[in-house]
């Protein structure tokens, strides 16, 4: 059962590659734009061995967790204020769906104008790329949460925050989870735009390079980089909160 | 695409064939090409082509790696205005390119700017921070400018930015020194910000224009054309100087003093000379020497044959 | 006027309204009602006369249009709604135990109402793995948990079979006897209320259209007796 | 009331904008990185007055309806075919979230070699941006459908198109239009991306054109046009669907 | 063996277990029992015996670990759950017509099942706006009118008062006279089982503890009469 698991998870993958590998074979693309799977294998093989890929992974990673845990505190503080508050949502609404619209590489310039280009913009841009998602499910599972259960809350003389976490969080929990997750892929996404500033590592760093490089081979490998490490991460992060969680709350965190 | 026969005029010229049925070219105002933005002001290229009966297509792809990106996809037929650089990496790479001609040489256009006026000279930069875009004719100069002073890229610490953000980086004081070209340059010397040096005599700074040799294999003539139209407006240029300048100033935005000033900097003459082959040639031993590229590239190569 | 001051729950010309559609509709119309602090109220009458809402206005859940609402009970209120309303994420055990802190209660008194509502043997259970039943007794010990003072029960064993009713209508006389609270039970089978109330209220047309004090009569009472055959009778004609 | 809403709306735009045109007064930063308020608004003026702003703002709009629909439409069918088939999504799961965390931003290369530098690869960008919070939040509504009311559609006889359309689809209906909002605001974000790949019009281009002519008031009319546009269509779209939804959907968009 | 061929639906050999932290409940096991195509049945047992359990079962909401349901009835089944059930979003109106295709009832059949329920008034309100008892009686509008053959119903009546109990109850007897459909309804009230039943089923420990045929007695039903009192007395102790 298992190992029929996974051959069914890797079916599609595997065809791809195998298209892939085809194409390359009859040259039904251009080379210089897609090369061949065994290129892009030895490139791949090549940087796992000198050391430099893992470098890479793992200053972006330490870039996006940053940027992921700032976007979600703020996220959980400003949505769960939201959804207690609705109406005091008007003062700061304006500005935060402004920001919510605006490409955050549009901004760039004036990052660096402000916060330099050091660390500090290149989280900016991550923290920009997470937030919203998050922000919009919690408010929206703060602010659905059942009015039954909460009178519930009531009627044991629950403070406001007893209520809050005691019901209200549980209860937007699967929200919040999926909001996460949507902000952990944009937080992952985003490190291109972030190592666009002065980077001199990190996946998006080698990907801007190949791409000025014209090394279409060492983009092809950043690319899975980013997919295969941003995957991982995810069900790392599934099976963690499945594991926190005892029972009793599904959360489509399939 | 079908092959098309020309019809013919009377004259009795063998038949040419081409295979294409349209003119995709690249838009590129910056820094300042005054032939590419007089070209497509005037339509001189739609000139040229109704011949043919083929639309002309701009595509404003800015970046160098997207130009040859677009090209080897056969979405685009010339590369109207490419750094030697990128042509340089992407053949390096294994793509189709080939110059068919140059469209021109401003080393004076790119410069190096300082922030601290402690800063003078090219060892005064040892140790400082510097910002440019990597790969490019201005990441070439700093490194020329450097070695006037026996120092190499490891001496400084060089930032890989985009200009604009090179320009955001260098006003907020983040960095040193900074890279730039066309307006940016031009705003930021007009600042009172210290030129150290500008590319003259460090670099040759050559744009040029590629198609790809497949498509010059099977469109001889449309090339031809291409270039008889380069030519046609070269010399419009040459005849009607108040009236590009004009149409130059509406097109950027800047102002006519501005874009006075800064023409002055631009050599557009087409021919490819000995020289412009010796600055390629520099070119490529300086992104070799740096391992941007991993082949050589002979530069006889990659001129259309 | 002087107002007798008495310990309970004072209702004062009460008014509330909904708005259905546009429509007002006047639910509880100038009600005066006291509720004794020891003692077990009940209050009957039609599906939809407004019962459910007076409890929720008792409990502060809901606002009235006009009067006033005198709480004099020293302690807490606690409330057993219509529908179990339990936690889905929570099991049985952590539901009884839901509005209780840490530390201030011990195994044996949650365990000894898991056994008084009858549920042992599902303590690991989570709601939706209870029968309906189950759950409104859940919901009770959840209650009972929390020792209010006044207790508000809202049709609290309604899909209870006849001896698990009976069961919890004991028990809820023990209590009352043990701790002398202030139950309000709103119900809509007339034997339930002359068997447990002392105090019976009939609802109507948002007013309490009749009263009757049982006091008198102690538990375990003989509802078969002609005194409360009679009673039954002139609240069927009243309600 | 409604003026005094208007008020608190603009509270803290306006202080804002007092603090920038302060900062510029008194030379507080770099006027070619934040040009003044006045310089910024003569531009603008000059923009609309010339139809040069509308026509980018056009332009863009039409580019992201059309990637949004189409990002919509895709999440609509793969959100309800993995909320309710869960077992099968084991076979496209990897590649769905492979693809949820690769920054389109890298994938620009190979939509050119293999869309072109037309309208078809813009439009994707857009897809890419918008297709994952609106997919996941679907399937979150869909999978997380009250089994108590989908057995009331079982007793009624419906069939499994019938029960979705009138007892999952009602139900998912706060989850989608989250799903939506924030598919909204990151497609309209992508534009910048999108318009890289050979624009000649819309807002991305404006900024990155004025980008490269060094015209940073240029520039911040640009942000300022793409932030206000982008909250305006989410009103607008607010507005439209609680029309459409007569009550009892409490919906978030607050 | 030979099996006798029944119009309606035969239970028989039936188990079904389900499993709660780990440990496997059996619920039903061995389950015999026949519903006439005809008739009202009643099944009446202690909370948690299963009542609810072997409905679903006969809705095919749930599986049967083991045993067989033959269902022989030409026409829909509808079903009334113990809870209400209702559609939040949808108005009263809306829930009650959300099983018929449109165009397929009129108006005035709706309007009438209004009345006949008791929500007059309330057709725009929504789910909750209503009392707990007028959401039953929602619920049971929506089954009616969907026309089932045969109507499983989970307690349906448990929170209406005593007059509007008596007048469902009248309802469901009228509907059975004028339809004669099968109707399987689960209660706690004994005196109901009595009042309507034509068969009365004593669920205990998983099966079928008694039945009892009172098919013979015409409806109404003096249910202080010797007899019923009798039959009263024989089921609570075998409850
Ligand atoms: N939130 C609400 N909005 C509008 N109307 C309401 C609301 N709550 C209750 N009502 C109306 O108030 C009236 C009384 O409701 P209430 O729930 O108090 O009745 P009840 O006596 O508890 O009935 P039942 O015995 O059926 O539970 C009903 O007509 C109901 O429709
Ligand atoms: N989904 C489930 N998972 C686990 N156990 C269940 C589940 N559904 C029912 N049970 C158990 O099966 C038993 C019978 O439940 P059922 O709901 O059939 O009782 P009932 O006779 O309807 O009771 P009531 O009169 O209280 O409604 C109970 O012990 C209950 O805990
Ligand atoms: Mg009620
Ligand atoms: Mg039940």
């Amino acid at each position: 059962m298992k190992f029929n698991n996974v051959i069914k998870t890797l079916l599609i993958p595997f065809l791809l590659v195998l298209v892939w590998w085809i194409g390359s074979y009859l040259k039904l693309w251009n080379d210089y734009v897609l090369p061949s799977p065994n290129r892009v294998f030895a490139v791949f093989i090549t940087m796992i061995k000198s050391g430099e890929l893992i470098e890479h992974v793992l200053s972006s990673l330490s870039r996006v967790m940053i940027g992921f845990t700032i976007a979600f505190l703020f996220a959980f503080a400003i949505g769960v204020y939201a959804g207690l508050s609705p109406k005091k949502t008007i003062y700061y609404n304006l500005i935060v769906e402004f920001m919510r619209h605006v490409p955050p590489l549009s901004l760039v310039p004036l990052l660096i104008l402000w916060f330099g280009i050091g660390e500090k913009s290149k989280i900016i841009i991550i923290v920009l790329a997470a937030f919203f998602p998050m922000f919009l499910n919690i408010k929206k599972g703060i602010a659905f949460c059942n009015l039954k259960l909460l009178e519930v809350g009531d009627t044991l003389g629950f403070s406001k925050l007893k209520k809050f976490y005691k019901i209200v969080l549980p209860y937007a929990l699967p929200d919040i989870l999926v909001g996460m997750r949507i902000g952990f892929g944009y937080s992952w996404r985003a490190i291109i735009g972030a190592e666009m500033i002065a980077a001199a590592s990190g996946l998006g760093y080698l990907i801007l390079d190949a791409q000025q490089m014209s090394r279409s081979d060492k983009i092809i490998v950043g690319i899975f980089t980013i997919g295969l490490v941003g995957v991982l991460c995810d069900r790392l992060v599934a099976i963690l909160i499945n594991k926190l969680l005892h029972g009793g709350v599904k959360d489509s965190w399939s | 695409s079908t092959k098309n026969e020309i019809p013919s005029n009377g004259t009795s010229e063998e038949a040419k064939f081409y295979n294409a049925s349209k003119i995709a070219v690249t838009y590129v105002k910056s820094p300042l090409n005054v032939p590419s933005i007089i070209e497509k002001n005037k339509g001189f290229f739609q000139q040229h082509f109704d011949e043919y009966n083929l639309p002309v297509e701009y595509s404003n792809l800015t970046t160098g790696p997207e130009q040859t990106q677009a090209l080897a996809s056969g979405d685009l037929q010339f590369l109207n205005a490419v750094g030697a650089t990128s042509v340089i990496l992407a053949a390096s790479n294994g793509s189709d390119i080939k110059i068919i001609s140059m469209y021109s040489r401003s080393p004076k256009a790119f410069m190096l700017f300082a922030n601290d006026s402690q800063i003078k000279t090219a060892a005064d930069l040892k140790g400082k921070k510097v910002a440019g875009p990597k790969g490019t004719i201005l990441h070439e100069l700093l490194i020329a400018y450097l070695k006037t002073a026996g120092l190499t890229e490891k001496d400084i610490e060089f930032i890989s930015l985009g200009i604009p953000d090179s320009q955001a980086a260098l006003v907020s004081g983040e960095v040193d020194a900074a890279l730039l070209a066309g307006p940016a340059a031009y705003n930021i010397k007009k600042a009172g910000n210290m030129v150290l040096t500008t590319g003259e005599g460090l670099v040759d700074a050559t744009i040029v224009v590629a198609t790809s040799q497949k498509f010059y294999d099977e469109n001889k003539v449309l090339v031809d054309t291409y270039l008889k139209a380069q030519k046609f407006t070269l010399d419009y240029m040459r005849k009607n100087y108040d009236e590009i300048v004009q149409i130059t100033a509406e097109e950027t935005e800047l102002s006519i003093d501005a874009v006075k000033e800064m023409y002055t900097m631009y050599d557009f003459i087409m021919e490819i000379t000995d020289k412009d082959i010796e600055g390629m040639k520099k070119t490529e031993q300086f992104l070799f020497d740096n391992k941007m590229i991993d082949n050589h590239v002979d530069i006889t190569d990659i001129l259309i044959k | 006027m002087e107002v007798l001051k008495i310990a309970g729950v004072k209702i004062e010309n009460l008014y509330k309204n909904f708005s259905v559609d546009g429509k007002e509709i006047p639910v509880l119309k100038n009600l005066y009602l006291n509720i004794e602090e020891e003692g077990i109220t009940v209050i009957v009458g039609k599906s939809g006369c407004g019962k459910t809402t007076l409890l929720r206005l008792l409990a502060g859940l809901e606002i009235a249009d006009r009067g006033q609402i005198t709480l004099d009970v020293k302690g807490k209120l606690g409330m057993v709604f219509q529908e179990p309303r339990l936690m889905p994420w929570l099991t049985v055990w952590n539901n009884i135990t839901f509005g209780l802190n840490k530390g201030t209660y011990t195994k044996e008194f949650i365990e000894n109402l898991i056994s008084l509502v009858g549920i042992k043997g599902f303590e690991m259970a989570y709601p939706d793995q209870l029968s309906g039943g189950m759950m409104q007794r859940v919901a009770i010990a959840r209650v009972l948990a929390y020792k209010p003072s006044i207790i508000l029960m809202d049709e609290p064993f309604a899909s209870l079979d006849y001896f698990t009713r009976e069961t919890m209508q004991k028990e809820l006389i023990n209590i009352y006897k043990q701790s002398k609270k202030a139950i309000v039970l709103v119900t809509h089978s007339i034997d339930e209320a002359l068997i447990v109330g002392q105090n019976v209220v009939v609802l109507k047309d948002g007013q309490v259209s009749n009263s009757y004090n049982l006091s008198k009569y102690t538990y375990p009472r003989d509802i078969l007796n002609d005194n409360f055959v009679k009673i039954k009778k002139e609240i069927l004609e009243n309600i």
